[in-house]
């Protein structure tokens, strides 16, 4: 039962009061109509899918209506950033591979 | 392969039980195999079985990160139906179903495969809809399946509250008498000994963590204990496919959210039959030790932690409670969780990859069990040939480029 | 000023009354140390706009007398008109029904560029909880954490009520106010009622 | 009657107020104070239960959450029966009625007991597995036997008639467990200003304390209880939550706890009160303060009723004035045994002899029973036990402890109890629940809580014992809790508590026997289950060597009581087998609950009305008197159609449909979602999400609109209308309302933040009601001041000004193909308008109608219902919408390249037709499945199902949509629906649109 940090509310909430909307920063193809059906494909449906650093995009539906990115872990649950669209990660696998 | 029967049961008491014999070996891993089969659950058990039983393919190794049968194959509602909708998933699953109705005496161990009748509820006229499509396309299809309404239904499960005050009045349901329930952790077993017999290697506590793949050939993979070699290598990880699928390289188009259950105290029994609604979301069965044994819903983020959130299993409750409400009093005694391995289309891959000889048996989500013996003589089929069984062609990766998904969403009922 | 389509709905013929979504149960509710109440007939207006503009800033100020509040969850009021922050681009503004048209020809007035006022008077009702008990009807409906500690006098949320949605404010010490929506109205009232 | 095995004085109950109670049908009496088992005990009601796999009579064996046997059903009216009620944690009250859950005819004399001793040899774990295969056929009739031997208790056949309360709960620290850690830890944090909550299971806090011999300040331990209590509960930051367990700890320390506010009074509440209540806690830091539970040892027939844990013993002494027998015989590995013996001795009655097996203990304890000339056996253990409904005497030998075996005569010490002491397993239960495993310490000899983030092990729970080390350990944790919080560390001074000297603990876990395992009497490890250390020996004989396999091939912990009292035991036991430490065996996986929790109490307020929220519109009360029947789309309530008098659904909808074709109907449409739209791109955007195009609708007009998902699939349709030049009101499906806004703002908010524009919902806002029919035009001008002349007010345009008096915005467009015209209104103001339209209700034959005509007149239409006529693998193309889709637009929009992947843009997809029955009284079943042969055997190759289908009173025939494999090439074919009672109906294969294919009317 996550506690989530809303960038933008500016406070920790509930997660029912949240929607996880998939994997984070995935971008359309920037020209739909030449690309091939692989990339489509791709975009489409197929994910990252990590066991470990994820970063994700969640809405905080009865909250601010705003979307944003969140870092969790996918087995400790454990949430270790927020932040807006438009920004990257600050925490992720590669630098949590290395040791601290 | 020591035989199992109440005769031997009454022999072994005289002997007080000193004489049984393991269930299967506790081998040490061979430098290499014929095949390997990565994942040691239900659906990778069967593989290995059929493979060593219907193609004479022995020399075959089951890599197992955990304990057999420890994956979902242990933490499902174990429902067991064939009731799909579109002919490619009506098809597998119904292989499937028959093949569990003789499976206690194919594996000459009891998997308590009850056929007690699956009920789906309907409770919108959408629903009814829904169900009428689906019971029509799987009369078509050869599949034991009717439309019932709420009379029927009051009929079949006496305690259910079909009365029309609720907030969502059961309308209906579909009936398959032929589904049922099964014992999963004797599923799992069964197949391990009737595989180890035929000598194939269970390894556990052996996990796979890389692909060694030379000129786009699959050669073995690398564990925990070493590398081991394989030219056909099939994946059967579940909640882990893409995981293991990262060590080749791939990318699947899946994503592994966690998926909870629950089961009341012991009760002397109560509901004979197995009750699933879609639209109120929650579905039940009683085991034959008395447990409630409940489904909860899917939470809606990716969870690798065998564990999920208290609100799903909140409103699950709520649901029981509404579809039952004398079980007001009955308590919770344990709610669990596991990986599933969700599809874009609610469909599994049995698939050939880009890379020859790596295999994927995976995306059974929140259903698979059921299709436990099938997916396994099915793709054990696609393994001893190098292409795939006719019945898997439909469940391609390539479905996923070209378009051509078999959307078993909302059309199935409840998903599991 | 933008080019939206607006016109006072308020400005009903004489004989016509207004009806509340709660008009077919009553519009009050006491038990021991709990009063619960409908304020009908509100206008409220949804605001959009770049909370970094001054000039947009300037342009709330001066068409509702308000500052805009840019912290979130903060609720601020005059003897007419509330403003609660909603997101970092949107706000509610609540007053009263038959002025709501001018407040909202005033915001038309003094805006400009990238905004929207929308009135939405007839999506919403308010309630209000007060009397000593009235925090234990809270923490029955909703997980939001009221405790005066962390809800203050001034602040106001978005957040769940049981299995609705709901603008919780606390416009001063002895008052709860509960933003719901018209549809929802019914079940939030008998939701309240239960446990109260 | 008397209470043969009650004290004349001492513990906590109130002698001056007698319960009586009846227990398998005997009336017996107990106190206020009592629990249900502690009153037992006082009555000397030794078997209180039979075994659930080989019937064997139970006794009770603990004081706490930790009882396996003491399993009863309670109640004394049918809708009160409460399965699997734990005795030693239900209060007394007064007109209690339980009974045993298993024993026939009873617990004292059960025929299944005899079944089991015969055949219990032949249950060895895992034997349904290997039996009852043969004859196949069989199977299901020995299930139904194996299902009817299952179960414990039963469940009520009635309705519950109390109700239940959720509470969300919000503080700085929670504290699970009010012993003295529990209790030191809430009073540092509490003084320190932070926000607490105290829970404890029991009915009284003080966990340990409240059956201590120890003092505190020099004054036994109530007194500085009450002081603590007193102290906490006048702080009003501080909830004290007595009889509350927390059952389960969930991730981002979101912790629920169950309060049984009235079980103890009643079997069912009283007027006015809940039966109980689930906190969902939301704290900063939790301290598990949860204390240990005592190992029993594990020997032969140590299931006899009478064998008991020892420190249970105590507790039925200090607290509740019961010594549960005459002739006490004591085993154990550690001093807590000695405190037992003591207690026994003090309270007046005979203890046989103390036997430890340590060849040498020497502390505190031990010198006390010394001094009181009691009898120790050292370096022995009571290896058996004799009798079979009581304890009637403990066979004993020395043993040797590398061996593992029993050396020297065994001797029988009678006796009528016979107490073990294996020794301490911390509570680590709630410390597992997010996932983290125990960690094992040897000094202890235990699993303590592994370190997680917010999580604060003290006391028995953290491994310590002793209580002025746990009192030390608990101020540290106070502190620590304190400061996480941001508070500053009070002050707390500490109670003065001898430091006694124990001497070392001895690693025991189960006597061997005279006999190998596999022969030796049953020795028991799990009780509830019937789980033996043979069944354990023989589970890794069979090649179960993971302790999860071991659970679950014996069912060791799948109980009630989760093998609290067993578990450790279980573990040890498959550890000695397998030849490895406790450690690497490991635990089986904790979870969720701790003790049962009733589904009602999970489910709270949530149920019947409130289940799930009723959404109404504003004509709701209307519809209802008018008699309406509801149809639920959503969450919302909707008009399904108006029977008049005892008219079928058939003629209701008949009569609807005649109107809207003839005269002029009415429909609340005011459920459609509805999305204000403003901003410089707005038209761009729309140009984006939509298949057709948007970039020269003018203002006062609107168009229909087709949304897909990026996969191509349709996912929501409704008509977009132009209100100002930067400036739309979208409307959506009612379904869809909620996830279209947010699939708008999805892609504004992360895919296009540079576009400028705004979505607002204005569902709730705007009434809308639909006026169609050939007299619509003539209805409405009786009350607009809009000028409703044909051209000046076209088709697909809208206008502003008032109906009845009240402002509004109406759009003429037509979901029934008749001239129509949909009236906004703010939705204060729908019942004057509707009410006034009704004034002319004779003058125009105005009729309201419900969804099935509107589903009826649209079908005619060839109207399509997302959801009903797509299921999300339709494209615009499947549905022969072309016109609609905006192939040339400059951008890429939703959906688009999806429509030319190879199986998207295949010529043979299921395409939507209309189906016209050959027969003329045949409606279709929605849902029908399509054959082109109705001879092939089955299975049948199916191409395609009836989507929707009606009667039309205006055709006077039924009609159906379908979707249709390559429809669209297939007109004028003839195809098969074989239905299941072997009819076979045909149906010819036409366009979707039957009536007014021109669209005159809507027109005119
Ligand atoms: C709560 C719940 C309820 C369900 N209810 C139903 C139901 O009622 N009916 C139904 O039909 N289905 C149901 N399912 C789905 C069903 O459980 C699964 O689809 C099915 O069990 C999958 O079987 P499997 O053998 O593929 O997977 P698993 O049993 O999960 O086996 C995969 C194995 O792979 C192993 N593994 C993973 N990675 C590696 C690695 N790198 N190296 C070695 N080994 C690895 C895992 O340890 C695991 O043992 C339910 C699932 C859940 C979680
Ligand atoms: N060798 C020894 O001397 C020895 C060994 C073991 C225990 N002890 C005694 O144990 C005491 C330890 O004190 P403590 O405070 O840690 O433990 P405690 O046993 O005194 O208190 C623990 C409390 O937690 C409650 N509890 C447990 N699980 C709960 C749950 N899930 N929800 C709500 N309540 C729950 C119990 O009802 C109990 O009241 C010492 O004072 C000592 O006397 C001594
Ligand atoms: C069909 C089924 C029935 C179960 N019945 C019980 C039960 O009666 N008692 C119990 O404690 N657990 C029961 N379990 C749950 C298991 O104890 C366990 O939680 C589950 O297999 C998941 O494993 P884990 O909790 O070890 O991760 C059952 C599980 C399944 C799948
Ligand atoms: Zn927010």
């Amino acid at each position: 039962m996550f506690l989530i940090y809303c960038p933008y509310c500016g406070e920790e909430r509930e997660e029912s009061e949240f929607h996880a909307k998939g994997q984070a920063h995935l971008a359309r193809p920037a020209d739909p109509d030449n690309s091939s059906d692989e990339e489509w494909g791709h975009y489409l449906f197929f994910r990252e899918n990590p066991r470990g650093i994820h970063h994700e995009l969640w809405v905080h539906a009865a909250g601010c209506r705003k979307f944003f990115n969140v870092t969790r872990h996918t087995v400790s649950y454990e949430i270790l950033e927020t932040y807006p669209i438009g920004e990257q990660p600050r925490v992720t696998a590669n630098q949590m591979e290395k040791p601290a | 392969m020591q035989r199992y029967s109440g005769f031997g049961l009454a022999r072994h008491a005289l002997s007080h039980h000193e004489n049984w014999q393991r269930m299967w070996r506790n081998p040490t891993p061979k430098k290499a195999y014929d095949a390997i089969i990565v994942g040691g659950g239900g659906h990778g058990l069967a593989t290995a079985y059929y493979l060593a039983k219907e193609h004479g393919i022995t020399n075959v190794a089951v890599l197992e990160k955990g304990w057999l049968g420890g994956g979902n194959t242990a933490r499902n509602t174990t429902i067991v139906r064939s009731n799909y909708l579109w002919d490619e998933a009506a098809a597998l699953y119904e292989h499937s179903l028959k093949l569990w109705e003789g499976l206690s005496q194919d594996l000459n161990c009891n998997v308590m495969f009850s056929q007690r009748g699956v009920l789906n509820l309907g409770h919108t006229l959408q629903d009814m809809r829904d169900i009428q499509r689906r019971v029509h396309a799987n009369r078509l299809n050869g599949i034991d399946s009717q439309v019932l309404d709420a009379q029927q239904v009051k009929e079949i499960v006496p305690i259910l509250d079909c009365s029309s005050d609720r907030r969502y009045p059961v309308m209906g349901a579909s009936w398959q008498p032929r589904a049922g329930v099964a014992r999963h952790d004797a599923v799992a077993w069964g197949f391990a000994r009737a595989a180890d017999a035929m000598g194939v290697d269970l390894l556990q506590q052996t996990e796979v963590n890389g692909m060694r793949i030379e000129d786009g050939q699959i050669v073995g993979v690398e564990t925990n204990r070493g590398f081991i070699g394989a030219k056909t290598v099939g994946c059967v990880t579940a909640g882990n496919s893409s995981v293991v699928a990262k060590q080749a390289g791939l990318l699947l188009p899946l994503e592994s959210h966690p998926l909870q259950a629950l089961v009341s105290e012991p009760l002397k029994p109560i509901l004979d039959t197995v009750v699933m609604s879609n639209h109120v979301h929650g579905y039940i069965s009683q085991s034959d030790k008395g447990d409630l044994v409940i489904g909860a819903g899917i939470d809606g983020y990716n969870g690798y932690g065998q564990r999920g959130s208290y609100p799903t299993i909140e409103h699950t409750l709520q649901a029981i409670v509404e579809m039952f409400p004398i079980f007001s009093r009955v308590r919770m005694n344990r709610q669990w969780g596991g990986i599933v391995d969700t599809c874009p289309d609610a469909c599994p891959i049995l698939s050939e990859t880009d890379v020859k000889g790596l295999f994927f048996n995976c995306g059974w989500g929140t259903g698979g069990f059921k299709a436990t013996p099938g997916s396994g003589h099915v793709f054990a089929w696609t393994l001893a040939k190098g292409h795939a069984h006719p019945l898997a062609k439909p469940f391609s990766i390539n479905r996923f480029v070209t378009g051509q998904l078999i959307d078993e969403h909302g059309a199935a009922g409840v998903a599991h | 000023m933008s080019d939206a389509a607006i016109f006072d709905q308020q400005a009903v013929a004489d004989k016509v009354t207004g009806q509340s979504p709660l008009h077919h149960l009553s519009s009050s509710h006491k038990t021991e140390g709990v009063v619960l109440e409908e304020v009908p007939s509100l206008g409220y207006l949804t605001l959009r706009g770049d909370a970094n503009d001054e000039a947009f800033r300037a342009g709330v100020h001066k068409a509702l007398g308000l500052e805009l509040p840019v912290q979130p969850m903060t609720l601020l009021q005059s003897d007419t008109v509330s403003i609660q922050w909603l997101s970092p681009d949107e706000w509610m503004i609540v007053c009263p029904g038959a002025r709501c048209f001018e407040f909202e020809s005033a915001l038309h007035e003094q805006l400009s560029g990238h905004y929207a006022v929308v009135n939405v008077s007839g999506g919403y009702t308010m309630l209000t909880l007060s009397g000593d008990r009235a925090l234990d009807v809270l923490y029955q409906s909703t997980a939001y954490d009221v405790h005066p500690r962390h809800f203050g006098t001034g602040k106001a949320v978005a957040t769940t009520l049981a299995k609705a949605t709901v603008f919780l404010r606390r416009p001063d010490d002895g008052k709860w106010e509960l933003i719901v929506r018209r549809s929802f109205a019914d079940y939030c009232w008998r939701w309240l009622v239960g446990v109260c | 009657m008397t209470q043969p095995n009650r004290l004349a004085q001492g513990g906590r109950v109130n002698r001056d107020r007698p319960l009586s109670f009846v227990f398998n049908g005997e009336t017996y009496q107990g106190y206020e104070g009592d629990t249900l088992a502690s009153a037992l005990l006082a009555n000397a009601v030794s078997v209180v239960n039979r075994s659930f796999k080989y019937a064997r009579p139970r006794g009770i064996v603990a004081a706490g959450a930790e009882e396996p046997n003491a399993v009863v059903q309670l109640g004394a009216s049918e809708a009160a029966q409460t399965p699997n009620v734990r005795a030693t944690q239900q209060a007394l009250y007064d007109g209690l009625v339980a009974s045993s859950t298993n024993g026939w005819p009873n617990v004292q004399r059960d025929v299944m007991g005899l079944f089991g001793k015969v055949a219990g040899k032949m249950m060895p774990p895992g034997f349904y597995n290997k039996t009852f295969m043969a004859p196949a056929s069989m199977w299901m009739t020995y299930e139904k036997l194996i299902r009817k031997a299952a179960g414990l208790g039963r469940s009520p056949r009635e309705q519950d008639p109390d109700r239940y309360e959720h509470f969300h709960r919000h503080c700085d620290v929670l504290v699970i467990g009010a012993g003295p850690a529990g209790l030191v830890a809430a009073s540092v944090a509490a003084n320190s200003g932070a926000r607490v909550i105290l829970c404890d299971e029991q009915e009284q806090m003080g966990g340990c304390l409240l059956s201590t011999t120890e003092t505190l300040n020099g004054k036994p331990a109530n007194q500085w209880l009450s002081e603590t209590l007193d102290h906490l509960a006048a702080n009003p930051d501080v909830l004290l939550l007595p009889r509350t367990t927390a059952n389960g700890y969930h991730d981002h320390n979101f912790v629920t706890l169950h309060e049984r506010v009235a079980e103890h009074l009643g079997d069912t509440a009283p007027e006015g009160m809940a039966r109980s209540r689930m906190h969902q806690v939301r704290a900063k830091r939790v301290v598990l303060s949860t204390g240990s539970h005592e190992r029993p040892l594990v020997y032969a027939n140590n299931d006899v009723p009478g064998n008991f844990v020892s420190g249970a013993i105590s507790s039925y002494i200090h607290r509740y004035g019961v010594v549960p027998g005459n002739q006490l015989v004591v085993m154990t590995a550690n001093d807590q045994g000695y405190r037992c013996a003591i207690d026994w001795y003090d309270a007046g009655r005979n203890v046989v002899a103390i036997v430890d097996a340590r060849p040498d203990a020497d502390g505190h304890w031990v010198k006390q029973a010394e001094e009181r000339g009691l009898r120790i056996l050292k370096g022995q253990v009571v290896f058996d036990t004799k009798g079979t409904k009581a304890v009637q005497g403990a066979w004993v030998s020395a043993w040797n402890a590398e061996r593992f075996a029993l050396t020297g005569e065994a001797q029988l010490l009678e006796c009528d109890a016979i107490a073990s002491s294996g020794g301490f397993s911390p509570v680590v239960h709630l410390a597992a629940h997010t996932g983290a495993r125990p960690v094992w310490r040897d000094d202890i000899q235990g699993f303590v809580p592994a370190a997680v983030k917010g999580q604060l092990p003290t006391g028995g729970c953290n491994g310590v014992y002793p209580l002025h080390q746990v009192l030390a350990d608990a101020l540290d944790t106070g502190i620590t809790a304190a400061l996480d919080c941001g508070y500053e560390a009070s002050r707390f001074i500490l109670p003065e508590v001898d430091d006694l000297v124990e001497s070392a603990p001895l690693a025991l876990f189960e006597i061997p026997h005279t006999k190998a395992t596999m022969r030796a009497p049953y020795q028991f490890v799990d009780l509830q289950n019937d789980v033996t250390a043979a069944a354990i020996e023989l589970a890794t004989r069979e090649g179960f060597e993971s302790i999860e396999h071991v659970k679950r091939y014996t069912a060791m912990g799948f109980g009630t009581d989760q093998g609290k009292l067993g578990n450790i035991n279980g573990m040890a036991i498959t550890a000695r087998r397998l030849g490895q430490t406790i450690p690497e065996t490991g635990t089986t996986v904790f979870r969720p609950n701790y003790t049962p929790v009733p589904f009602g109490a999970i489910a709270g307020p949530h149920r019947r009305e409130l289940f799930d929220p009723k959404r109404y519109t504003a004509l709701h009360s209307w519809h209802e008197q008018r008699g309406a029947t509801f149809e639920d789309v959503g969450l919302w309530k909707r008009p399904w159609y108006y029977p008049i008098g005892n008219e079928s659904m058939h003629d209701a909808v008949s009569r609807e449909c005649l109107a809207v074709r003839n005269k002029v109907g009415i429909l609340d449409a005011s459920t459609l979602g509805k999305i204000d739209i403003q901003g410089k791109d707005a038209r761009e955007f729309l140009g984006r999400v939509y298949t057709n195009k948007w970039e020269k609708l003018g203002i006062g007009k609107a168009r229909y609109g087709l949304m897909c998902k990026d996969d191509g699939m349709v996912t929501d349709d409704g008509v977009t209308t132009c209100l100002g030049d930067q400036h739309f009101l979208m409307t959506t499906t009612t379904g869809g309302a909620a996830a279209i806004l947010e699939w708008l703002e999805l892609w504004h908010q992360t895919e296009w933040p540079e576009l400028e524009v705004y979505f607002n919902s204005v569902t709730d806002h705007w009434a809308t009601i639909t006026i169609t029919g050939p007299n619509s035009r003539a209805l409405l001008r009786e009350i607009t001041d809009i000028d409703l002349d044909r051209d000046k007010f076209k088709f697909m345009e809208w206008r502003q000004g008032t109906v009845a008096g009240v402002p509004a915005r109406v759009y003429r467009i037509s979901f029934t193909g008749e001239l129509s015209y949909e009236i906004n209104v703010q939705a204060d103001f729908a019942m004057h308008v509707w009410q006034t339209l009704f004034e002319y209700e004779n003058k125009y034959g105005l009729t309201p109608y419900g969804t099935e005509t509107m589903h009826v007149l649209r079908a005619e239409k060839g109207f399509i219902i997302v959801g009903q006529d797509t299921d999300g693998s339709v494209t615009p193309e499947d549905l022969g919408m072309q016109w609609c889709i905006g192939y040339d637009k400059p951008f890429s929009w939703i959906g688009k390249r999806a429509l030319s992947r190879p199986d998207t843009s295949r010529r043979d997809r299921k395409q939507l037709v209309g189906l016209k029955p050959l027969k003329d009284d045949v409606v279709l079943e929605e849902g029908a499945q399509i054959v082109l042969d109705p001879n092939q055997p089955i299975p049948m190759r199916m191409v395609g199902h009836v989507t929707s289908s009606y009667f039309s009173p205006t055709l006077n025939h039924g009609f159906a949509l379908a979707l249709l494999m390559d429809g669209h090439n297939r007109m004028g074919e003839i195809v098969f629906m074989p239905m299941p009672d072997g009819q076979v109906h045909e149906a010819e294969v036409v366009g979707t649109v039957f009536y007014d294919s021109k669209g005159d009317r809507q027109n005119v």
